[in-house]
């Protein structure tokens, strides 16, 4: 089997430049790859285009790139709980394209998949649908959006292999399984690094074939946005 | 008295039916959770990727790895399932989740929805709404009657940015529960000692009043 | 949870009407569903509509069902090893749509996600592509293709629980998953039921939400087409 | 001496790099991984949902829900992983398969081809091949060169009804190895003993010859 393994986020991150697209995945601050973005913090790249569902907060996650004035355009469904970011946005010093979730969801895999185009009634008759091609199909209006795709992507996952296939864990999967089929080049960081062989073939949440570099990541923060629990 | 924000997401709660999948909104649909009569069994969706939402965990059991669309710690329950976001918005878009209960800023008669963008003030996304609501068999919305100022949030039309064109099935305030008919907005129940005057004030839409309004039981 | 158990296959095949569209799940002979094709054989309903990746072979599988003539129109990619099937089709008994086999699946995936149209480079400048839309995207050419949608939707999987949640095993998970979301009812037959809890909810390959109907099959076949080995 | 079927398959295992991920179609396409040099490391893509498709199995292993897309019993490998077929053509369509490899009925000098259908004989459907051709990066087509009675099937154009559109880059026949450029095929080897000049002959398209053709190296 082809090995994908790199021996750390340095050599994961390798050609990352100024100006390309990334995707990032992750849910809020769950399922984030928090070494890569701590990566590109220190390498620097600026100008980026980032897709990812949310923007972090102020203090974790993409928020710090924000904060870092390295992202020129975000490219997301929701982006709450994030001050800075919300200053950029109102002044104009980012650009911001929001995406109903299930359409940014459905662009990147389709960006994936190979499929150019598609449609989806989310946004129709809304500010999403301005300048967008609409057409009905069975009495229901729909928009036609276009694929998403990606110079890097990174996602997080639970479990690698060698071989490159993944495992998530939980909710932590969320938008990491589409966008590992997005990027030219997908960087998986994984809690937990095994030898190919040691994962169940029938279990398996991403084949291999999209990962070109994985590595075990390290001191994962997991952050929790809202803490809540009941009396045992 | 106009009705809580516990005391509407009880009376969404009648609207449960079982054997229902749902998804709820955050704000008050997430508090209809609490509310969901015995012997009523219905599968909570959380958006970000998980079918079959438990509680809340207890101290011992918190996983920053399973949390809900509102990033709130949560649990599975026995036959949960968990998948990607195109999956789940899959699933919402091809019309497998019955009911989705989510909260609204402005209702037009006609049943549009806006709840994402305030021009200028705030932008914080619409996240799934304009998914869910363009697809969802069945919306209730779960709102205040009233801006703070009194202004009426059941319009003819919607001021703010909208979210979704006629779809908007129910409407339950801190005033009313409301249906969304082709003439307007109909009035079905009324908070106790809430009158239909104080109603009709409330309401800058058509609102239709046919024969005697019940209060809300509850 | 909510309980999707019925008896036996005669219940869940409930409702079955003359001249429906039905899918059914599997590659070759490969993962069929074997207990509801032999009660369609019994009730013998006519004139359906079958969507399926093969029609059998001409003692099994769906190829039964061309036997008795129940099968107005096939909807399939490959049709080969079924000598019954081609006499029909070269006399013109039965009506047959060719799909590229990507498109067959993304039609069905598409049908359960809602997405009612979607452009594909498979078949542009064939025979396929007559009549259909084409569209040029990044200097490529590629076709629009329509949702599939079914009345019934009849899937195998290896193990099941109460709920609906569905695991396939090996290759036999081919066109099952995408099925199960596109049938307004959808049977699920099973190797082995269980109740609700006991399969890993970060494994399911079906959530319980697609399946209306379940149980436990009985006396599987399982044939095999081309037994091919190796010394030891 | 024309190249036989595994004569064919082994030259076209030449063309696999280190690394790369191959879809084989059924027949002598499947020989290829027969003939995969010590030290390439290569990934067999099944459409029916496997990657890591490993050899057949032993006969105390055989697994009816373990196929391939020819139908045949396989195995997996350490590392292998199993999908759905819309997963699989997503990978395909997606340009994630590094070279395809199929036989033909035929091939344009454009490097049209044809390999589904024979109207009013045969129709057995496209399977995969649709969506192989359309997407594949790389296209390696295994064929005879001539039908039974002597004529070409290297065509200035597709008689039969055709699968892809100007994909094939590389085609190895019994005869010869060619190229499919802008201006024709371009012959790059020859089977041993078969002269250019029979090529010539079996070659209904446009025929480049330049320089000498080496014979081909097994």
């Amino acid at each position: 089997m082809i090995n994908k393994t790199v021996k750390n986020v340095q050599e994961a991150l390798q050609g990352v430049q100024d100006g390309m697209t990334l995707m990032l995945g992750g849910f809020g601050l769950c399922g984030i790859p928090e070494n890569c973005i701590q990566e590109l913090l220190r390498i620097g790249v600026k100008d980026l285009t980032c897709i990812s569902n949310n923007a972090g907060v102020d203090d974790f996650g993409i928020g710090l790139l924000l904060q870092k004035r390295q992202v020129k355009k975000m490219i997301a469904s929701y982006v709450g709980e994030n001050a800075e970011f919300e200053r950029q946005l109102l002044s104009g010093e980012l650009e911001v394209e929001l995406n109903p979730q299930g359409t940014l969801a459905e662009r990147i895999r389709a960006g994936g998949a190979g499929i150019p185009a598609f449609f989806t009634p989310a946004g129709y008759g809304t500010e999403v649908g301005e300048g967008k091609e609409s057409r009905e199909f069975n009495g229901k209006m729909y928009l036609m959006e276009s694929w998403l795709k990606a110079d890097f992507s990174f996602v997080k996952a639970w479990k690698g292999d060698t071989a490159g296939n993944l495992i998530y864990k939980g909710t932590a999967r969320n938008f990491n399984p589409m966008m590992a089929t997005a990027g030219k080049i997908t960087v998986a960081e994984v809690e937990e690094l095994v030898p190919a062989g040691e994962l169940d073939p029938n279990m398996i949440h991403t084949p291999g074939i999209f990962v070109q570099r994985i590595f075990q990541g390290e001191k994962y923060e997991k952050r929790i946005e809202q803490r809540t629990v009941r009396q045992a | 008295m106009a009705l809580d924000k516990n005391q509407i997401a009880k009376r969404i709660a009648q609207e449960v039916k079982n054997g229902m999948y749902v998804n709820l909104g955050i704000g008050i649909p997430t508090l209809v959770a609490n509310y969901i009569p015995h012997g009523i069994e219905v599968v909570l969706q959380s958006e970000n990727g998980l079918l079959g939402m438990g509680p809340f965990p207890t101290e011992d059991k918190v996983d920053a790895d399973l949390i809900n669309a509102g990033k709130q710690t949560i649990t599975t329950l026995p036959g949960s399932s968990i998948f990607s976001s195109s999956d789940s918005f899959g699933m919402i878009r091809g019309e497998h989740v019955d009911l989705t209960i989510l909260g609204a800023m402005e209702v037009s008669e006609e049943g549009d929805i806006a709840n994402w963008k305030i021009p200028g003030k705030m932008v914080k996304g619409m996240g799934g709404a304009m998914d869910l609501v363009a697809s969802a068999k069945n919306i209730i919305v779960a709102m205040q009657h009233t801006a703070r100022d009194g202004s009426s949030k059941l319009l003819k039309e919607c001021t703010l940015p909208i979210t979704g064109l006629k779809c908007v099935k129910k409407i339950v305030t801190d005033l009313a529960v409301l249906e969304v008919t082709d003439k307007g907005f109909k009035l079905l129940e009324r908070a106790p000692g809430v009158t239909v005057e104080d109603i009709q004030k409330a309401t800058e839409g058509t609102l239709i009043v046919e024969g005697d309004i019940p209060e809300v039981q509850l």
